[in-house]
């Protein structure tokens, strides 16, 4: 075991670091310029354009779709060193991380030129229509429908959930085509303009306050089959594809209350008999269990970053991550809010600590159901890691308009 | 032994419920107008008699005791009624009643006909209950801030301060919120129904409640009593979280079945009815140690307060769980349980405080 | 809302009180007498009897039975003074509180009169043969066959952790009768002379150490037709009764670690800093969690006695009892003992307060199985109390010898 | 970056599993014998070198490293190995190996062959190993009683005790537990395979091991070192546990399907492996700061103490629960890994111990 880079890892991260430091300052983002707004949308796409530009976008793509021919472990790199700075870059996660891989995997050759350019430089940003209001844990749910037109398909439905909607260019959305098959078996995907007609977003508040989601709604869209990414009624395989690629994104979750701030808060309180409360053995006993699954997640993360290392697929460790972590985060949260009584009870809207903590525990039931319910999770670890027998599913064989 | 509330008691209740139904919708037309709270409700409440329950015939009020005050919270707490019952008629009017003197003769029958609203202000920077404050007052006049202060549109208020005549202790004070040299600064709160403020008071002038020098002692009683009618409004919020996501549970499909038919589903909800069943013995102890002034108040009143907390925290997180996506919506009443979970986990005390009280109770016996 | 009781509770209570003050002492258990010995099942039958002659046995049973005819709450109130005394109870419990009342219901009227006196007198024991190797949770899954022989059945299987029966004169035995019939379907329900020939009892040592329960193999055991108690086949319904009768036993459960043991045991330790342990936040927050728990349990058995002092049967908030307990008993004492480190690995034999959270500790994971595990406990709240739908059973409808 | 085991030290590890396979079968054969250990087993453990592991080729070793004894403690705790191991090789031998001096010249090519066995007594009547030692030491000869001491058919213990120049501090001794001055009473202990005694001495020679007064020191250091080998134990029974209620989950069928289709009985598997998948994480840490002496040792040390023996207590109590009544039988596994769950837990310092220790590391940072 070494907790080391290895002389190749080594090299890459100092070349990384040294340009980050020459460039990075210059795009972080002020707290004047809030997430999802039209300013931060700007300097989100400058860094991924400058990005581009050295050479550090794409970094894992093949070389001859513009990328670097980089390693997994390249990737990670890079990613642990742009975290140190407060540089934009998650706007282009869905698109880079999910939507291009499917269409380099599934669309014409000229399309996939058309595409990959403008993603890398940041100049096009995309958006995943999937989910909707009675399709989440049951993806395959799905009810929008695509019908053929002669060349064309016209689509109808209501998708959920769409991070950045409203800045996007371009979309992948899985349609029902055939709904008179069972429900996984009638899917099918295409890639889709956002600016067609009867293209609609609305934004989604979430109950921390924000609105980061859409609602997309598709009235009598019109695609071109020619956009059909896959087989007619093969999309739950394509589907599966662009989640695969969601699940190899190992990176730092964004910034959340952590075990630094819970010991700051506790070295910052008074107790009644004058000491800290950091001092407080029932406020180290959180502590210690807080830090327990706060270091196993990035132990987590290294041990996935060693299979890497080694050219292999992260395992399915990886699954427990998200499973551990938004629960702790909700809990820790709640425990350090609780410590500082009615003080907390007012919102702080700065970057103050106990603005952290408010946005990490009304945040944190958002994150125990997205990307997988911990109830999908725990299903996940139970059959695909234990080997255990799949849920009965009644709607298994049953065409999904009979259902 | 008898461990229910009485027959009469059960038609307040039911009374209560029709009365306070449709509770979330009511909310959010309240938010919606930026209004303090919903007046109509307010004024069919007073009709009902819920501001005079526990305040003397004498007084204007119909001299009932706790157990109707116990049974108000809960349907509070079921409904989120967006009417200041919790901040004026369960806790400020609790200790007027008792420790008003004078003040008591002069704003009984007004809070009791409802012409008058009370909140109390004890809390300062740090957000303890506990702590020595740092509000004056000097020749009858209150000067210094509190924060932050539940329903601040409120006439009068419970404000605790400093005084000469206090010696090293300090004491309690009505104080009149309407009065020019009081400013009231709004605050978001976690829970954007109950509204806050941070208030500043100028050289108000205030009235005395209780004895010199005595106001942690009065804290520390009224702190028993808030925490178990806080108890009971938590119990109530639990209780509409599980039934909500119980709902949802019977209504929702996914995989060709009810989410419900999901073991998941169904132990999450059992571990939601255990721990609300728990609170509920915690809360009818402790309403019955309230009632009678038992010895046993500070360990019945802490048993409620932790008991009650940890259900109705535990079930609005998982009433949004099990909703899923929905569930994290602000449009989903789900949102308002869990915010208004917060507010009352963090008022009236923490949990290291009621532990404490309640470990020095039973190691005490 | 009243903690004390009404003016006929109260005279119940003191004229109970005055009885076991002058005749219990003599017969509880000194430290002499290990539990489920010879001579504590001779103590236990002497007790019994003293209590029928006085009129303390069958409380709750009518009159006419040779019972008392008092209420439920009267048999409550007896149960509460009686457990002020170390008196060997709970020999009886099975048959008086499951085997006779399913006699009553379903043997003839000359059987019923032949059992209920011995029974009451302390004379015969009784036990209840159901579970059996693959019939835990699923108990109609039982294969102990009775196949017919003229006037007689002969019965071969096996069956498990039946509490005393090396010391039963009688018992109740649930047999399959008719294979090709779905599972539930095919069983009848018998009363069986334990002295049957065929009849062989084998202690099992459980993880506790102890020998608390048996095996009971039955070998070509012959029972008349006459000793069939409802008609053939129908014994899950019998078996419900027997089971609805276990589900009213609402007594405090036998002696276990506690609040108090904790609180004892916590003023005995110092801290490295020489204060008690008691004192010690961590400590304290763990005793506050354990009595929010334990105290619950007190007011969910008064919320029982409530609705049996209105002569109602006890809710369904019953069903929480032995899912909170047992759980909470076995953290209570993982945590005692942990305060106590390496201090308490070695058994203690004797009453002392680590052996009490020692066997508190080991007893607990049968507690939280016998009676309902936790999971099926879960499942019965959900159900009938919550409303929610049943579990996927694919064995409902297929006849048992298919299954 | 590199968090794995090496290939090596993954061939050493199929060795052992080949070798102490059937560990709980041989843990009942031992118990029935009633023998201290199994003799058989100990001698091809020898033979494979594990008593050699790390002690330095120069002293008759192999001269292999920490990750060989982590491979080691945790093969060990999966099959619940009836042999010395723990005790003899890789928390006696280790301080012997660092500290012993002379002795280590003496003890160390015996320990490594297997001729002799060793292990440690460092507890008195209060099970904590800080606490400072009643026993004593005059003129080279050692009275007092230690308990509880595991393994004590050892010829040899490392054994903690004042005496006049250890100052206000105290030494560590290595003792022969062969003397006829020394006197063992064996106990039962909630781990019935691995033997425990009070062990008395009266006037016992003894050598010391490390400097003067510095026992403190020793002991922490060596507990850091004890609870990572420990934590690697308690893996290796967690997976054990993990491993047998998942196949018996499959196996077992109630309601016309294995429980293992139950989603409770799922979930609980899942919840069994993140809590294992999260120790091991700790546990490598640990492994790698001990290896190399990083300054972050006492963090790490701890880490892995704790969610290490979280992960095994949980493994252990929920796999009985998953088996039913079966698990709670003295026949089943079950009670073995349970028994040793706790017996580990409470040995080599408290939860308490660990978390102040481990919360001092991260403020210090």
């Amino acid at each position: 075991m070494d907790f080391n880079d290895s002389p190749e890892e080594a090299r890459y991260r100092t070349k990384v670091a040294a340009w980050l430091a020459a460039h990075a300052p210059r795009f972080e983002a002020g707290p004047d310029i809030k997430p999802n707004s039209a300013a931060w949308v700007r300097l989100s796409k400058a860094w991924q354009k400058v990005k581009a530009e050295a050479g550090y976008a794409g970094i894992t793509w093949p070389r001859e779709l513009g990328g670097q021919g980089g390693s997994m472990l390249d990737g990670v790199i890079f990613q642990q060193e742009e975290q140190r700075y407060r540089v934009p870059n998650v706007l282009f996660q869905v698109g880079m991380g999910m939507c291009l891989p499917t269409v380099i995997a599934y669309a014409s050759r000229e399309q996939t030129q058309r595409f990959v350019g403008p993603a890398l430089r940041g100049e096009e940003v995309w958006c995943q229509l999937f989910s909707e209001p009675a399709a989440g844990s049951d993806l395959a749910g799905i009810r929008t429908r695509a019908v053929r037109d002669g060349d064309e398909w016209i689509v109808n439905g209501q998708k959920v959930w769409t991070s950045y909607a409203q800045y996007s260019d371009f979309a992948i959305v899985l349609t029902r085509t055939e709904p008179s098959v069972p429900k996984h078996a009638g899917l099918t995907m295409f890639w889709l303009d956002m600016r067609s007609p009867g293209v609609e977003v609305r934004p989604i508040r979430t109950l921390a306050g924000d609105e980061d989601f859409n609602e997309v709604f598709l009235s009598d869209v019109r695609i071109p089959d020619s956009q059909r990414l896959g087989a007619v009624n093969a999309g739950w395989k394509v589907a599966l594809t662009t989640l695969m690629h969601e699940r190899l994104a190992i990176g730092k979750p964004p910034e959340h209350a952590g075990i630094e701030q819970i010991i700051a808060l506790a070295k910052s309180i008074r107790t009644e008999s004058g000491g800290m409360l950091l001092d407080a053995a029932d406020v180290r006993d959180s502590i210690a269990r807080y830090y327990v699954n706060d270091a196993g997640l990035d132990f987590l993360r290294m041990r996935a970053q060693t299979a890497l290392s080694k050219g292999l697929p992260p395992g399915p460790e990886a699954s427990i991550g998200k499973l551990v972590m938004a629960k702790t985060r909700q809990d820790l949260a709640a425990f350090a809010l609780d410590l500082l009584e009615s003080g907390a009870i007012i919102e702080d809207d700065d970057r103050s600590v106990l603005s952290t903590l408010q946005q990490t525990y009304f945040w944190a039931p958002g994150l125990r159901i997205a990307g997988g319910t911990d109830e999908i999770l725990r299903n996940i670890v139970a059959e695909r890691v234990l080997g255990l027998p799949a849920d009965y599913r009644p709607d298994k064989d049953v065409p999904f308009n009979q259902q | 032994m008898n461990f229910q509330f009485s027959n009469e008691q059960e038609a307040l209740r039911e009374q209560l419920q029709r009365l306070l139904k449709d509770g979330p919708a009511r909310c959010r037309a309240v938010m919606a107008a930026g209004d303090s709270h919903d007046r109509a409700l307010w004024k069919s409440c007073v009709e009902l008699g819920l501001t005079a329950a526990a305040i003397p015939e004498a007084d204007g009020g119909l001299g009932l005791g706790v157990m109707e005050l116990c049974v108000i919270a809960e349907e509070v707490g079921r409904a989120l009624a967006p009417v200041p019952i919790a901040s004026s008629a369960l806790y400020a009017t609790e200790i007027i009643r008792r420790h008003g003197g004078e003040a008591a003769a002069l704003w009984l029958p007004r809070l009791a006909a409802g012409e008058a609203i009370a909140t109390v202000a004890l809390t300062e920077g740090t957000g303890s209950w506990d702590a020595v404050p740092s509000a004056v007052v000097v020749d009858g006049k209150l000067s210094g801030s509190k924060l932050p202060v539940s329903d601040p549109h409120a006439d009068v208020a419970i404000v605790s301060a400093r005084s000469e005549e206090d010696g090293r202790g300090y004491g309690l004070w009505l104080a009149p919120l309407d009065h020019r040299s009081v400013v009231r600064r709004s605050v978001v709160a976690v829970d954007r129904i109950r509204r806050h403020a941070v208030v500043e008071f100028a050289a108000t002038p205030v009235v005395r409640i209780g004895k010199q020098g005595e106001g942690a002692n009065l804290v520390d009683g009224m702190m028993d009593s808030a925490a178990i009618l806080t108890a009971f409004e938590q119990l109530g919020g639990a209780e509409a979280a599980l039934l909500m996501a119980r709902d949802y549970a019977l209504q929702r499909k996914a995989f060709g079945k009810p989410i419900g038919a999901n073991q998941a589903v169904k132990h999450k909800l059992a571990d939601m009815y255990a721990r609300i069943e728990l609170a509920r013995g915690h809360c009818y102890y402790g309403a019955w140690a309230l009632d009678v002034g038992s010895a046993e108040l500070p360990r019945a009143a802490a048993g409620a307060r932790l008991a009650a907390t940890d259900a109705f925290v535990f079930a609005a997180e998982e009433a949004i769980q099990l909703h899923g996506g929905i569930g994290f919506t602000w449009e989903s009443d789900c949102s308002l349980y869990l915010r208004r979970s917060r507010l009352l986990a963090q008022m009236v005390g923490s949990r290291r405080r009621w532990t404490s009280r309640l470990v020095n109770a039973l190691v005490a016996v």
